[in-house]
């Protein structure tokens, strides 16, 4: 049951990710991106993560897509791409992302993961609740790439503004 | 479960704090200095550089690690510190003029120079791989921004565009062998990853390799190394040149610091095996960069290449894997820090009201012109190619060294004839300032592609 | 429970598709949006990870990697306007002045 | 005065110094005066030596003059030092007494030169080197007075450097001798490794003890040396440079190229006779050198035309004389001729001289005639000398023409063959001598009506050295009259301690009939030659035309010297320079420029070509760090 | 040792350094002043070279005049200098040269005075540098700084193509010395592994005692540089452009003195370092001298430029010179020496006189010539002397080097001195060639007709050369005297360490390391 589930999310993730890179129109892409998104979401839920599987809900399929799609009609470009200049490049492309599944797949064995293992286990963090467990985590041992963050974010906006304001 | 809030210990990462503080401060600042004012800011972003510098002092011989073990304080990173704080002040003082004559004097420039800088010290002193990746993330966004700053540039608009597509494209493997690191050791916290593997081995563990693999790919891209060095002299060449002055300066030692601290201090278990890929990427990195430099003609794309070269020099260190390595490694930096800032700096004098000397062919004669001038850029360019009595050469010196004592002697014999093919075009900028005429520009050119064929 | 390496495998493959994507696009939007399936691969990873381990940390990092995806879209989204408003494109093929 | 004796050579060397550096100031009367008046001062000093020695006994004629330590590397110490013994002083007398009257000669053949000063430097120069030579305590110091004369030689064969043939005529000197000064160091390195010295006193004694009687090194190291000795002395092979040598000026000639330098060969065989003593493989290499040269270069001499080159190739042959001498051991008889033949040849080149500045230079015999009335003092030096070299009986030839006969017979190191090569050469040469004096002095005048009027006698600086050396050259002989003709061989007896009387007790067994027949044998063979050349060229002059017609090849091949130089350009000098020409214009640009800057142009044509890599689009760089990727992880997944 | 208890060395090697200072400072506009500052700091220089001499010790092997002083206390880099009967004439040589050079370049230069004279100045300070330092450290930092005087000195003020042959000068020769340096970086560190200590110190280096193998290589890395520099065939090719294009006086110095570098080199480290690799290699090393010296002489005879003529005779002359030392005899050590001060006279002032010829006549065509003597005599009496002590005859100072080689050479293997002498044979050859276009013959060409000899500064500038020509020639003991000891502590080294073979398994490669802690 939960296997497959796995496969047929797994099989919606791809095959969003796959529309991505596939479709000629921009607009579709960014859909199939939700939908890869929205499949991800689900596979979250899967991992126990519930608060992630939210933010991502709703952040990403939702605000960051929004924008997206917003751009896209803003420059409202003709959907067609040119011709390909680039010779082999396709064929290249393929090629090594083969190879690089290949690398992936031959290292993710199944008895994988002897690394430390951590103190959450599946029914603490039922006790403890994920979203209160997350958040507290979030604001003890990684206090500090959290307030990074906030650094990172001023950089995006100065940076948004300085690159598409008309006039500074 | 229980959480333990850290200590939030801000004395440890005072320096970079007063770098952020004064970003914000100039952030603010804008808003009440008028246009053709700014320069103001660039004086308290100096400031801030001083201050921060005076505090690296302060704290130089501590030794510490601060929130729960995600940043740390120690001399390395100090040192990075300072050198990241050289390359800020030091393009600070080439901007103003810059800004001014390009007509892009804004306060938003010197903001994203400190955050810039911000990022890159949390880089040389974070030791959890997400803290090293958001600094990284800081830099990388900060420069993506200084690259495409002279906005109505269609170069510059190129520059920042590529920097940052194949910016995303290799972060996106750097985080990619974060995760899969902590996939492997259950921790993203070097020191964590350290004790792991102490105690339990690296083998039958593959899925290390794949993360150390693409770790490698990350920084390999931030510093620049054959084949993920692309982006360099386009990106160089493109934006403006005070910020490829930082660039090539403080992104690139930011991306060392990382590299360094990630590899020699968290996977010494694996370095027989990433020495040799080092060593393997040292010598193309260094050929391809001096071999490509002979044959440019523009000075921006030019040095771009011999900073390829450079990192190719760096990681002959790197690749030595030793306390000796390390050192020579932060001593080129600083020597390189200074002469490459001082060659982007004559790049920068030598700019005109909306226009700048580019072409080698500018050069021509400027020894006569400017004596002073080229002298300076004779010294530069000699210390670049490593020849005494300069800090170069004792950069290099250290640097073989350190090779040398690890018993790669083969890279330090591969290190040092890249040194001599890349004089050749060092000398040639020698060449062209005090041995051609100025008048002549075409018959120069022709010459010029002449002697490259004859040599 | 299914296999951990499922879950790996099912990232590869995504964050693979995402390089493609890079690689076979012109257009500088799709490009980024394949940026972000590599980014989702990579998260996917994290909680995979995270879940097999009995470790938080791997929700905690994938909060942050959505912080920095944001910051990243934003930069880059401007940063394609702003290309698009002087050139008329958002092919990449296109922006190529620099070169050799 | 014997141990000042360094003095000698120092006194033309103040002369040439003096000359070189005041001499275009003070007048050409001051330069003959310095010239003349240090050479004249050395021959007076010689002589003054000479006295000194003779009134020592016998076993002590020998003065060490050390000047100071030259030159010390290690075990290899040599000082610059001098000595004088008979065999020097003999030397010291010919050669400052033969330059001297050739200086005196110059001032008046030279008077019109505009390189006067000039001249006499190189000609004090040259007695300078001269006298070093033969004074010479170790072999270094012989080395430098051996180079020196060369390059005086090279300096006055090209003196008048305006004249290509002169010029190259100098180089080709030089270079020939360097040839033979090749052989002659290597010589010197051998004795040096061998002997742990230089000094003669220590090669010398110590030679007998260190090697055995035909040990390889002993004859390598006398080989070698012979190769420096047919270089200086013009023996085979090397003698091609002397014919050539005679665009210098004649007083030069008869100097260098006749009475001295070309016999220091000779003087250093006969002064390192205690080597070759004990190789005997070497001493009849030098003895058969010697006669095949006398031979051969006597029937050059036949048919020349040009009376320097006729006299020049008498030179060679006279050498071939002397080397045959020393090569039997006759080391004594070797040095009586080159006495004599200092007398007589130098008579017969000053001689040639005074015709040539009667006649403004012209040297082709063919072109002369008559003029023994016209030229009556030099006509009969002339014959003086001429009678001289032809051995007729009483002259100085003569004499020590008939020792080295007697003993290349006589001596067990000599035999028939060498003894009748040089009878025949005597022969040849009484012929060639004779040829000259009647094509020149005798028959009709074939001048030009030009030339018929401008003949004039030499004046007196040139006519009394003139009959001067024509009384040396008729008495000299009498230096040595041989014991069996009455005489006491003064000349011999005074060398006799040098040689230790190496010079074979053998000959006393000899019957003294014998030794008469022999005699009477060669003077048959010098009358010989003369009556045949007074029938070719007195009393049948068209017979020599109808000679060379019916033995056209033989002709062509004497005429032609044999075709020796075309052989060596040939076999050396052409390859030589077409090595030197592919070396210089081929392979060197192709080569070794080639590979440096190949090695550039490949690395600059890479980065032209690495550079187009760089396509300018974002997706090719994204590519190539995706292949990086692949790569790198596929080497850590199977590393 | 330091007699004179002052550092007369570092005087010696910063006086033209400040001269340099001086010169830059002087006013510009005024030639003569800037000429005659130039002039009296290169003479000040020569001046207190001379108590070198004077004061010298010519008994003791030790290093005299020494200076030490830590610089680089913590990698065992010391300042520290000092001379021997080796170096002691090739630094008078030097000083000597440089102030002739100064003065010959009275005339020629034209453009840009004040910075020649600065960078001719610096250039002798690197010089000077390089044959007093005895800490291996110093010695490449001179080495290769020495680089850049000459290379500006070739590239601005030189022939035509002057820009290809200084860039190709500094290339090669930057090629050989880098990989001098790691040369010297894989000895530092085996010390370090054979003794514990830290140190670029020659004299301390030089008690190591390595294995052959290690030996082997470093010998390699060391002589590549110090052979580019001799040049020894075949690595010669940088030698004729540069020396054609440079200016009179850069040729002179390239020719009298850094040449020497590469043979001083060898002498100074190569064979007491390395001595079993050196007497491995000797055979090998004679061959190349002995085609080298060859091959320079046949490639002279055709070169129809004069310049290129003496610099590839200066191939020929400094095989001699390797040919000595790789004797191992105090003869060939110490005429190998004798004869690089020899060149360096002869050559230099060879240089100097085709240079005056060219500022008269604008060509160095030897077919442009012909008949000089007629013109000019006292030209013509200076080149005769000079190509005659080039050529070796005796009573000039070619000679007793020449002959000492030859003597040293036989005695190590005679088939060495019957080869090598071939090149005295046809340095005559070419020489005299050269001399009868040039000089003899007739005066055709009307241009050559109007020449003026030489003025009184010329034959100032070639006076002193030709009177120490002489000098050696006639007397060269004084100057075989003080290189006696030093050469006989070097060839007793170079025997008694040459044939032990120990401590196995130390190479130049795999020294173990410690791994230390990074972040303290």
């Amino acid at each position: 049951m939960e296997l497959a589930l796995f496969l047929s999310v797994g099989a919606i993730a791809i095959l969003g990710a796959v529309g991505v890179v596939t479709l000629r129109n921009a607009v579709h892409s960014a859909l199939s991106l939700i939908t890869n998104m929205v499949a991800l979401a689900v596979l979250f839920l899967m991992l126990n993560a519930q608060f992630v599987a939210i933010v991502q809900i709703i952040v990403y399929a939702g605000a960051v897509m929004v924008l997206f799609l917003f751009v896209i009609m803003l420059l409202g470009e003709k959907a067609q791409e040119s011709r390909e200049r680039l010779p082999g490049q396709r064929v290249f492309a393929i090629a090594l992302g083969a190879l690089l599944l290949a690398e992936i797949i031959y290292v993710a064995q199944p008895n994988l993961l002897p690394g430390l293992p951590g103190k959450a286990t599946t029914d603490m963090v039922a006790q403890g609740g994920n979203v209160q467990l997350v958040g507290r985590l979030l604001l003890s041992d990684y206090v500090f790439p959290f307030e990074l963050t906030s650094v990172l974010l001023l950089v995006a906006i100065v940076g948004a503004v300085v690159l598409a304001k008309r006039k500074l | 479960m229980d959480f333990v809030v850290p200590t939030v210990d801000l004395g440890s990462i005072a320096p970079a704090l007063l770098v952020l503080a004064t970003a914000l401060l100039v952030l603010v600042g804008e808003l009440f200095t008028a246009p053709g004012r700014k320069g103001a800011l660039a004086v308290l972003a100096l400031l801030g550089v001083a201050g921060a510098t005076a505090k690296s002092f302060l704290l130089w011989g501590q030794s510490e690690t601060a929130f729960g073990g995600m940043v740390a304080l120690d001399n390395y990173g100090l040192f990075f510190g300072l050198i990241f704080l050289i390359a800020l002040g030091m393009t600070v003082l080439l901007s103003v003029r810059y800004l001014d004559q390009m007509d892009m004097d804004h306060g938003e420039y010197y903001v994203l120079l400190l955050l810039a800088t911000f990022g890159m010290m949390l880089m040389a002193s974070g030791t959890d791989l997400i803290v090293i990746f958001l600094g990284l993330e800081i830099l990388s966004l900060s420069l993506y921004v200084l690259a495409g700053f002279a906005r109505t540039d269609l170069r510059a608009q190129e520059a920042a565009l590529k920097y940052f597509l194949l910016g995303a494209f290799s972060s996106g493997f750097l985080l990619y062998g974060a995760a899969l690191t902590y996939a492997a050791t259950g921790t993203t916290n070097l020191a964590r990853i350290v004790g792991f593997l102490a105690q339990a081995g690296v083998a039958g563990n593959p899925l290390l390799w794949i993360a150390v693999g693409l770790l490698m790919v990350g920084f390999g891209f931030k510093v620049a190394t054959v084949p993920f060095q692309m982006w360099v002299p386009d990106v160089y060449q493109g934006a403006p040149t005070p910020v490829t002055a930082f660039m090539s300066v403080g992104a690139k030692a930011a991306g060392f610091a990382g590299f360094l601290r990630v590899f020699l201090y968290a996977f010494p278990a694996l370095s027989v095996d990433w020495t040799w890929l080092l060593a393997a990427l040292a010598v193309l990195t260094m050929t391809l960069g001096n071999v490509v430099a002979i044959a440019q003609g523009d000075i921006k794309r030019m040095l771009a290449y011999s900073s390829i070269a450079h990192a190719g020099y760096l990681l002959v260190a790197m690749a030595s894997n030793s306390q000796a390595g390390v050192s020579a490694v932060l001593f080129y930096l600083v020597a390189y820090a200074f002469t490459n800032l001082g060659a982007f700096a004559v790049v920068v004098y030598l700019a005109r009201q909306g226009q700048e000397a580019l072409e080698l062919s500018d050069y021509a004669g400027l020894g006569s012109r400017a004596p002073l001038v080229a002298l300076a850029m004779t010294t530069f360019m000699v210390s670049l190619a490593g020849v005494p009595p300069t800090a170069g050469f004792v950069a290099k010196f250290y640097l073989f060294g350190a090779a040398v004592e690890a018993g790669l002697v083969w890279l330090a014999v591969i290190g040092v004839l890249n040194s001599v093919i890349s004089a050749y075009y060092y000398l040639r900028l020698i060449v062209i300032m005090y041995m051609r005429e100025p008048s002549a520009l075409l018959a120069l050119a022709e010459s010029t592609v002449g002697a490259i064929f004859k040599i | 429970m299914v296999p951990v390496s499922y879950y790996l495998i099912l990232s590869g493959i995504l964050f693979t598709i995402g390089t493609v994507g890079i690689l076979v696009r012109r257009n500088a939007l799709v490009i980024f949006m394949s940026i972000e399936v590599m980014l989702n691969a990579v998260n996917l990873t994290f909680l995979a990870a995270g879940r097999y381990l009995n470790s938080l940390d791997g929700q905690v990092i994938v909060l942050l990697v959505l912080t920095v995806a944001a910051a990243e879209v934003a930069v880059g989204l401007a940063l394609i306007v702003a290309i698009f408003r002087s050139r008329g494109t958002t092919d990449v093929d296109e922006v190529n002045l620099l070169k050799w | 005065m014997l141990y000042q004796a360094w003095i000698i050579p120092i006194l033309p060397l103040l002369g040439a110094a003096t000359n070189a550096f005041l001499g275009a100031r003070l007048g050409k009367r001051f330069v003959s005066l310095v010239a003349c008046g240090t050479v004249g001062l050395a021959f007076w000093g010689s002589a003054w030596v000479f006295a000194d020695l003779t009134r020592l006994p016998a076993g002590e004629r020998l003065a060490m003059l050390p000047m100071y330590q030259w030159i010390s590397a290690g075990d290899f110490q040599v000082n610059f030092a001098l000595q004088v013994d008979p065999l020097s002083a003999v030397m010291l007398l010919v050669v400052s007494g033969v330059s001297f009257l050739i200086h005196v000669y110059s001032t008046g053949y030279m008077a019109e030169d505009r390189g006067y000063a000039r001249y006499f430097t190189y000609l004090n120069l040259f007695v300078f080197s001269m006298l070093l030579l033969v004074t010479a305590n170790n072999f270094l110091v012989l080395y430098v007075g051996w180079e020196l004369v060369g390059l005086c030689s090279y300096l006055l064969i090209g003196f008048w450097y305006e004249r290509k043939a002169a010029a190259d005529a100098g180089k080709k000197a030089f270079i020939v001798n360097r040839v033979g000064d090749l052989g002659f160091a290597l010589g010197v390195m051998l004795i040096f490794v061998t002997f742990g010295s230089l000094d003669y006193q220590d090669v010398f004694a110590g030679a007998p003890q260190m090697l055995a009687v035909g040990s390889v090194t002993a004859t390598t190291i006398t080989l070698l040396l012979f190769v420096g000795a047919t270089g200086k002395s013009a023996q085979i092979p090397l003698y091609v440079w002397l014919p050539d040598a005679m665009e210098g000026p004649t007083p030069v000639s008869a100097l260098i190229h006749a009475a001295t330098m070309v016999t220091a060969g000779v003087y250093m065989v006969a002064r390192t006779h205690a080597l070759f003593e004990l190789a005997p493989f070497s001493l009849s290499v030098v003895a058969t050198i010697g006669a095949v040269t006398a031979f051969y270069a006597a029937t050059i001499a036949l048919v020349q035309a040009d009376i320097k080159r006729m006299l020049a190739y008498s030179t060679i042959s006279q050498l071939g004389y002397m080397f045959l001498a020393v090569g039997v051991g006759a080391y004594a008889a070797g040095i009586f001729h080159l006495t004599t033949h200092a007398f007589f040849k130098a008579l017969l080149f000053l001689g040639a001289g005074s015709v040539m500045h009667a006649l403004g230079g012209e040297t082709n015999m063919l072109k002369m005639g008559g003029l023994r009335l016209k030229l009556p003092v030099t006509y009969w030096a002339f014959v003086v000398g001429a009678l001289a070299i032809s051995g007729f009986p009483g002259l100085s030839g003569f004499f020590s023409k008939d020792a080295i006969l007697w003993q290349a017979f006589a001596s067990p190191r000599g035999g028939i063959a060498l003894w009748a090569m040089g009878l025949a050469t005597g022969a040849l040469t009484a012929f060639y001598a004779l040829r000259a004096v009647f094509l020149t002095f005798h028959g009709e005048s074939r001048l030009t009506w030009e030339a018929e009027r401008h003949v004039h006698e030499p004046p007196s600086s040139m006519a009394l050295p003139l009959g001067l050396l024509a009384a040396l050259a008729a008495l000299g002989g009498y230096l040595g009259l041989p014991h069996i003709l009455g005489g006491s061989d003064a000349l011999g007896s005074f060398l006799a301690p040098v040689f230790l009387d190496q010079a074979n007790t053998a000959l006393e067994t000899q019957a003294p009939g014998n030794e008469l027949g022999l005699m009477g044998l060669a003077v048959l063979a010098a009358f010989l030659g003369m009556g045949l050349a007074w029938y070719f060229y007195l009393a049948r002059p068209e017979a020599p035309g109808a000679l060379a017609r019916r033995l056209g090849g033989l002709y062509a091949l004497l005429a032609n010297k044999y075709y020796v130089d075309e052989i060596y350009g040939g076999l050396v000098v052409q390859p030589l320079v077409a090595l030197a020409h592919f070396l210089g214009e081929g392979f060197e640009i192709a080569v070794i420029d080639g590979v440096v800057n190949g090695v550039g142009r490949t690395v600059a044509a890479s980065g032209a070509w690495l550079r187009r890599l760089q396509t300018g689009f974002v997706r090719n760089y994204a590519l190539s760090i995706f292949l990086g990727a692949v790569i790198v992880l596929g080497y850590f997944l199977f590393r | 040792m330091n007699q004179l208890g002052f550092p007369l060395l570092s005087a010696i090697v910063y006086l033209p350094l400040a001269g340099a200072a001086a010169v830059l400072a002087v006013d510009g506009r005024n030639p003569a002043l800037v000429k005659a500052t130039a002039f009296l700091f290169s003479s000040l220089t020569l001046l207190a070279s001379l108590p070198l001499y004077l004061f010298f010790q010519a008994d003791t092997a030790a290093m005299q005049f020494v200076e030490k002083v830590p610089w680089v206390e913590s990698l065992g880099i010391n300042y520290q200098m000092g001379i021997d009967g080796i170096s002691l004439w090739l630094v008078l040589l030097t000083t000597f040269l440089s102030a002739i050079a100064i003065l010959s370049s009275w005339s020629a230069i034209t453009t840009r005075a004040k910075e020649y004279y600065a960078v001719m100045l610096v250039l002798e300070t690197g010089m000077i540098g390089v044959f007093v330092a005895t800490d291996l450290f110093l010695f490449y930092v001179f080495w290769e700084a020495m680089l850049i005087p000459m290379y500006l000195l070739i590239g601005i003020w030189g022939g035509p193509s002057r820009i290809y042959a200084a860039v190709k000068f500094f290339l090669y020769t930057m090629a050989g010395g880098v990989l001098m340096l790691v040369g010297i970086l894989a000895l530092y560190f085996i010390n370090h592994a054979v003794t514990g200590v830290y140190t670029f110190d020659l004299l301390e280096l030089r008690k190591l005692n390595l294995d052959f193998w290690a030996q082997l290589w470093l010998f390699l890395a060391f002589s590549v540089a110090f052979a580019i520099k001799v040049p020894m065939f075949p690595f010669h090719t940088w030698l004729p452009d540069a020396h054609v294009e440079a200016p009179t006086a850069g040729s002179v110095l390239l020719a009298g003195v850094l040449l020497k570098m590469g043979t001083y080199g060898f002498v100074r480290f190569s064979l007491p370092l390395f001595p079993a690799a050196a007497r491995e290699l000797s055979s090998i090393i004679a061959a190349l001298a002995i085609i080298g010296i060859v091959y320079g002489a046949l490639v002279s005879l055709v070169q129809e430029d004069v310049k290129k003529l003496v610099a590839y005779s200066s191939v020929s002359h400094l095989g001699f010179v390797m040919l000595g030392l790789f004797a191992f005899n105090s003869q060939g050590v110490q005429g190998g020496i004798l004869q690089m001060i020899n060149h360096g006279l002869s050559t230099g002032a060879l240089f100097l006189i085709v240079g005056m010829l060219y500022e008269r006549r604008h060509t160095r065509m030897i077919a442009d010539f012909g008949g000089l003597w007629k013109a000019i005599p006292l030209f013509s009496m200076a080149l005769l002397v000079v190509s005659l002590a080039s050529i070796g005859l005796p009573g000039l100072n070619g000679f007793v080097g020449e002959f000492l080689i030859l003597v040293g050479a036989f005695r190590h293997d005679w088939l060495w001195a019957a080869f090598g002498a071939t090149g005295v044979i046809l340095s005559a050859v070419y020489m005299l060639w050269m001399l009868q276009r040039m000089v003899f013959g007739e005066l055709k060409s009307q241009q050559n007709q109007g020449l003026r000899d030489l003025s009184a500064r010329e034959v100032l500038v070639l006076a002193p050369i030709i009177v120490l020509i002489f000098l050696i020639g006639v007397y060269p003991w004084p100057f075989l005297k003080p290189m006696e000891a030093s050469t006989q502590a070097l060839l007793a080294e170079v025997k008694s360490k040459g044939q032990v073979l120990v401590l196995d398994g130390i190479q130049a490669e795999g020294i173990p390391m410690a791994r230390q802690d990074l972040y303290r």
